[in-house]
């Protein structure tokens, strides 16, 4: 459950609000429950709104690990 | 005991009413169709299952098939219900093969429509009749009550005739046919969701609406012996599929990877929680022939400029199910089922 | 698709089932529960059965919460919508939710009460704005993801003094019901360990789960909710297991912290607060479960405002839900399942929404019966 | 200068909008027709300005014509939307003196409306279609939301073969000919306006509604070259007659005395300042034939027994105004003109 | 149908036509104004014009309510309509009249005003009672036949004590406006007598007419609207002119007495009192020719409720209705006639309704110009 | 002007209405703006309302005034 996509934030708008790109669809979400977002940071939307920001090191970490794994199992 | 997997509980007319998900192309529309209309309406024609009739005339064989177009909003990107509804009859007309020769158009337009937007639905019309070349040869206006209607909807009929040695059919599909398709799928139904300010995103996405009558002209020029070509329209390529491993017997296997999807198609229907393959198409179709003759008939759809993203996606196999299964892109595998109501965007 | 395209690699995945393949040991099985909706939707969706080693069996969990709301609330929910001056805003999956005799919010439109889908609460205060002379009642339903939004358009309504918006809120809380599985333990029962909720984790942090797998011993990984994500904490999950530990650890480091997001916490604490108990459709009542408006926002809830019936309707008697969700049996050891109950005419919480135990089985697995 | 008695101002295509008058079969549905549809669409076949359009196909001649069913109430007395969907369809193809072959359905479902008024609509329609010796081969369902409809709209469509020799059309009309209509005139439009309960009043009045195709089989087989059949639906005999004198370029001289009008509808007429050659009928006909033809049409019209009570009502006459003159019963004569605008109730 | 049928019998319509050839002198000729568009559409229905001497030539009076309504009533009509709150009731004949810029109650509908069609006054009142959160306004119109039911209307809505019906009061009065005709004579005017009013005679009495006949020396012939009843009034008036009588004489016994319906006219006093002045279209403002609410019914008087613009608007320039009702000219003779000016595009009163002078030459008496 | 048709009155309804009946088409009537009809009479309706009674020795006498007419022409 819990239906929510990374998108990146491609303008601030007022209200607190934020337009909003994922793979060439372009949205609006509100900002009202994060702070500090700024262009260009990717925001896991859920209902309209941003639920937090996405942490782009700890993504290269996840598929680091994964690539590890999968390493592992090439060479095994 | 009846096989849990063919079940399905009868439509309970007595108390019953019809609502939005009787309309949407899925399981309740073919159940409502075939409960209540065929059974009613029962003949040999009706019976053949297809989007159109085909039946001999003294001169030859013969097709006829209707659609009522409700789009909303009228206008749209990449078209408006005027187009749409010359190339849906069209399209239908086409599918069994035939030459579309003549339509009709019945319009019920409501009170207050400005005059200035029923030209341009008419022009479009007529533009995409002149270009499909068939003539609009007869029609009819009815004027309902505000209120009573939705600004306009047209219903349009039309006729073809079969060339000789061309039969193709719902239910000829066998086991070992290719199943292919003639471009990317999802981007009607996209383009419209798009206008739908509560859905609230944007798209550079346009309707593939199109009168695909010249590029199965190509096709069965290609492959006369072609056993099924059907139109993805409502309920998408996933319903269609269905429908026709239903109406054939069979089941079918599809590779993901191989179905042709726009990306910007993709992203909004992962927005809304959807998958494309449900998503409605206006300008593809989904052609099943002998294994053999499926490199011939790429070949013929991609040489076409509204085959040019043609792609082979499965294959008929045998099964008593009728299960329309998928590879994913993943490696996995799930089945593709009918569309189950109403495709609403999904919140979980 | 950046960050989502990345995990559902179809090469990484070969690779990660491969190592789960090789890391399982052959003399017991795993039986794994992934509590969201949204891990069991991936699941299907990317058929990630066929990549796992047949003694590795994924449960599906009650976390979808369309499909745990019980039907005696849908009822009154139509009962709502029904009110001539009532115009009831709601997410499109609830829509088609039956409740008591077949009925749904979209029959219920079909036969003329007022029903809007939204995609945002606060689509629903707009309304609400729009239209001074309906009462505008937004039917709030979600985990802790879609609670915030549902704070912020109470806050928005007061704020704008909106004497025509109310919350009939179903909001319901995730740690509760993993505890209420857990303690719900009866015989045959038997998890090894529990694939943990994304975005819900988004908002709670991982932290929130430290006492449930404490207390009852199952490892919880936290988990994205793309197919890779999955893979990768099944795995997390046999090493665990193999290893005999019993941790909450934390897949989704990308989005979840161990405290979540605190300005969304202080949003709904102070519009919200827990009601003594609540009723979970194919679990049952579950304490300290799910969430009422606090007695400041009284103006605001549809269930001070509007006479609600609030009967609790039992599923079909045949329907095995209870027993499913405890991973005790599968769906086509219900007798039900695929004549009597299918996602047309659920009869029980699990057939309701494609993510429900039994409907992802009816939609996307059936096949693995043939 | 041109002559006033031929004068229209065009429609205000840039600002007006469409209202009831374009739909009531009058002066303004004609012109919407005339100068928006077919100068959009303009082709051979639509150029005939019938209610279908003939073609040569392979093995003969064909006809193809469409109409929208938006009646109101649904069930009326004497038929429902369904009966007549079929009826008023089947008498479009038998109007070009066509054997019906062949009809499709289009529905346009209001979300909300019961599956059993449904059945009753389809079960109508399976029965009037077995009756008239036609299949309904091929179908198509929509639904709309509630508000957007008016329960149900059908838009039937149909197709038929001429026989040789067999060319009735609404511009053969010469002066010198007999006009003869099939039986009494306006039933139908007042069975419909009993049931509405704001005219508040109740007769025994059936609608008419039948299919006529039997009748036309007798009707060429006794006069092959008739030279007009159409039926006077909406608008009634008063605007079908006077579209045939338009597209004939002919007028006519009527005997009010001679033509048939049931006593209760010339009452309900009265009652509500309506006059019964404006009334709708949908199981009725007008024939034009050569004078000298004219007794043995009457004769093959009597013997059949839709046609019980068929009269000669008049003649055509050189007229360059083309106007539709009735002598009256009282002794004096006047203009039988077009519809115009809606027909509603009168209190003066 | 009794009572109807009869009057409409072509043997004695021959010889009735016979005696009026036989009696009119060829010497003169005998220009007789039906006031009423009853008679105009009797005469142009049955086409009596075909039944009589060329020197009798009968000239369409202004006697259809739905003409005589000035542009800028429709107008004001119009706006109530607009207004959302309002519901609008009235006759079918009213509902196509255009106002200015082509727009007409109906196209009015059509862009989404609720506009109501009713048979009947007590409708409009029964409509206000089942609609409370609507203002519905009766838009009255006619002439004293229409106007006893208005005034029951009103009587009734005040019993019920109906807070949301009110009265767009048009109702005009048929002597002063036969006055006014005749009053406004001017050069070319030459009417040697009058088919008078049926229905509204019915009402008002024979004898309401007098003071006209004696005032103008004009005879009157009170007459049904049956086209025997008009042909015996047409003798009946050509023996006045060769007798050189003016008086005022009552074919129509069957239904019209000397004083009228009394009861009727106490009910009509109750309600209404005159309005100093009253516009008509194609013949001016009217001293004492309109009714209004009295005092004591302001609360159902829709023109205290709502604004009302009540602008006087002007028709084509180019109209000569004016002479036309006068029996100066003939429709034919106006330049707008069946080009600018139809009766789907009226430009001027008597192109209105069917009972107007130019729209009954254009709908049924057209062929006579050839 | 004041479409109005003779009716027969076929039956007295509460509420001072009447049914009545026009060749064989059947409607209802007010009946407040008349007094002491009874069935069988027939009455002037106009709008929905009875406007008077309608006198049938004085239709006949105009019928016979008509006659009258007639035949002197038919005998000249
Ligand atoms: S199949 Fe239906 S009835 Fe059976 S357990 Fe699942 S939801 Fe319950
Ligand atoms: S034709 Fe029209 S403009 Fe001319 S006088 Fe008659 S109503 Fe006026
Ligand atoms: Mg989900
Ligand atoms: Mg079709
Ligand atoms: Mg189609
Ligand atoms: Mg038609
Ligand atoms: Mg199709
Ligand atoms: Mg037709
Ligand atoms: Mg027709
Ligand atoms: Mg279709
Ligand atoms: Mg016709
Ligand atoms: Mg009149």
């Amino acid at each position: 459950m819990c239906l929510a996509v990374p998108a990146l934030v491609t303008a601030l708008l007022p209200d607190d609000r934020a337009t909003v790109s994922l793979g060439g669809v372009t949205s609006t979400c509100s900002l009202e429950l994060v702070e500090d977002v700024a262009v260009g940071d990717y925001v896991i939307v859920h209902v309209g709104y941003a639920l937090s920001r996405l942490d782009a090191g700890e993504a290269e970490r996840t598929l680091a690990l994964l690539a590890e794994v999968a390493d592992a199992e090439a060479a095994a | 005991m009846t096989d849990r997997r063919l079940f399905t509980r009868k439509l309970d007319i007595a108390r019953g009413a019809v609502d939005m998900t009787h309309g949407s192309g899925g399981k309740a529309m073919a159940q409502l169709v075939r409960e209540l209309f065929a059974a009613a309406f029962a003949n040999p024609w009706l019976d053949q299952g297809n989007d159109q009739a085909a039946f001999d005339v003294p001169g030859g064989r013969m097709v006829m098939t209707t659609d009522g177009f409700v789009v909303s909003p009228l206008f749209f990107p990449g078209g408006d219900i005027g187009s749409l509804a010359v190339h849906g009859t069209v399209n239908d007309v086409a599918m069994a093969g035939a030459v579309p020769l003549h339509l009709t158009a019945g319009f019920i337009i409501e009170e207050g429509f400005p005059l200035a937007d029923l030209k341009r639905v008419v022009d479009s019309m007529a533009a995409a009749a002149r270009e499909a070349g068939v003539a609009i040869v007869s029609g009819d206006t009815k004027v309902v009550e505000r209120g009573k209607g939705d600004g306009l909807f047209i219903t349009t009929t039309g006729i073809g005739m079969v060339p000789p040695g061309v039969a193709p059919s719902g239910d000829r599909a066998r086991p070992g046919d290719a199943i292919l398709v003639s471009g990317t799928m999802g981007d009607h139904g996209v383009a419209i969701m798009s206008t739908r300010d509560n859905l609230g995103f944007e798209t550079a996405i346009l309707s593939d609406s199109a009168a695909l009558n010249g590029l199965v002209a190509a096709m069965v020029e290609a492959v006369p012996g072609v056993h099924v070509l059907r139109d993805p329209t409502r309920g998408g390529l996933a319903t269609t599929l269905n429908e026709i491993a239903h109406q054939s017997g069979v089941g079918m296997r599809l590779r993901e990877a191989d179905i042709p999807v726009r990306a910007e198609v993709t992203a909004a229907c992962e927005l809304l929680g959807l998958d494309p393959l449900y998503a409605a198409n206006e300008g593809k179709l989904i052609a099943i022939c002998a294994e053999e003759e499926s490199g011939r008939m790429l070949a013929a759809m991609r040489a076409h400029p509204l085959g040019r993203d043609a792609a082979c996606i499965g294959r008929v196999v045998e099964d008593p199910h009728r299960f329309v299964q998928m590879e994913t892109r993943f490696g996995g595998r799930r089945i593709v089922d009918w569309l189950t109501g109403e495709q609403l965007p999904r919140i979980c | 698709m950046k960050y989502v395209d990345e995990f559902r690699d179809p090469v990484l995945a070969r690779n990660v089932a491969a190592a789960i393949a090789r890391e399982v040991r052959p003399d017991r099985s795993y039986h794994l529960m992934e509590f969201c909706g949204g891990h069991t939707h991936a699941i299907s969706r990317y058929g990630i059965p066929d990549l796992l080693p047949d003694n590795v069996r994924m449960i599906h969990g009650p976390g979808c919460p369309v499909c745990v709301l019980p039907v005696g609330r849908i009822d009154d929910a139509i009962a709502l919508a029904r009110r001539p001056e009532v115009t009831l805003c709601t997410y499109g999956d609830v829509m088609r939710v039956p409740g008591s005799g077949r009925l749904s919010l979209l029959k219920a439109k079909a036969q003329g009460a007022d029903v809007r889908m939204v995609v945002s609460a606060d689509a629903a205060v707009r309304i609400a704005a729009e239209n001074p002379d309906r009462q505008v009642v937004f039917l709030a339903i979600g985990f802790e993801t879609t609670t915030p939004p549902t704070a912020l358009a109470v806050r928005a309504a007061a704020a704008q003094g909106l004497g025509n918006f109310t919350v009939f809120c179903n909001h319901v809380l995730t740690p509760s019901a993993i505890q209420g599985i857990l303690s719900g333990a009866e015989e045959g029962l038997s998890l090894d360990g529990f694939v943990g909720p994304a975005h819900v984790s988004v908002v709670i942090g991982s932290e929130a789960y430290a006492p449930a797998a404490a207390e009852h011993g199952k490892p919880v990984v936290i988990s994205g909710f793309e197919p890779l994500d999955v893979l990768q904490s099944i795995l997390m999950l046999v090493r665990q297991i193999n290893e005999g530990r019993a941790e909450v650890e934390n897949q989704f480091t990308r989005a979840v912290t161990a405290d979540g997001n605190r300005k969304a916490q202080a949003m709904v604490a102070e519009i919200f607060e827990t009601r003594p108990s609540f009723e979970w459709r194919g679990l049952g009542s579950i304490p300290h479960s799910g969430l009422m408006l606090r007695e400041a926002y009284a103006a605001f809830d549809a269930e001070r405002r509007f006479p609600i019936a609030g009967a609790s309707v039992p599923d079909h008697k045949g329907c095995d839900c209870g027993t499913i969700l405890r991973g005790v049996k599968r769906p086509v050891d219900c007798k039900l399942f695929a004549t009597v109950c299918t996602p047309e005419n659920p009869m029980g919480s699990c057939m309701v929404s494609a993510e429900g135990a039994c409907a992802a089985h009816y939609t996307y697995g059936r096949f693995r019966d043939a």
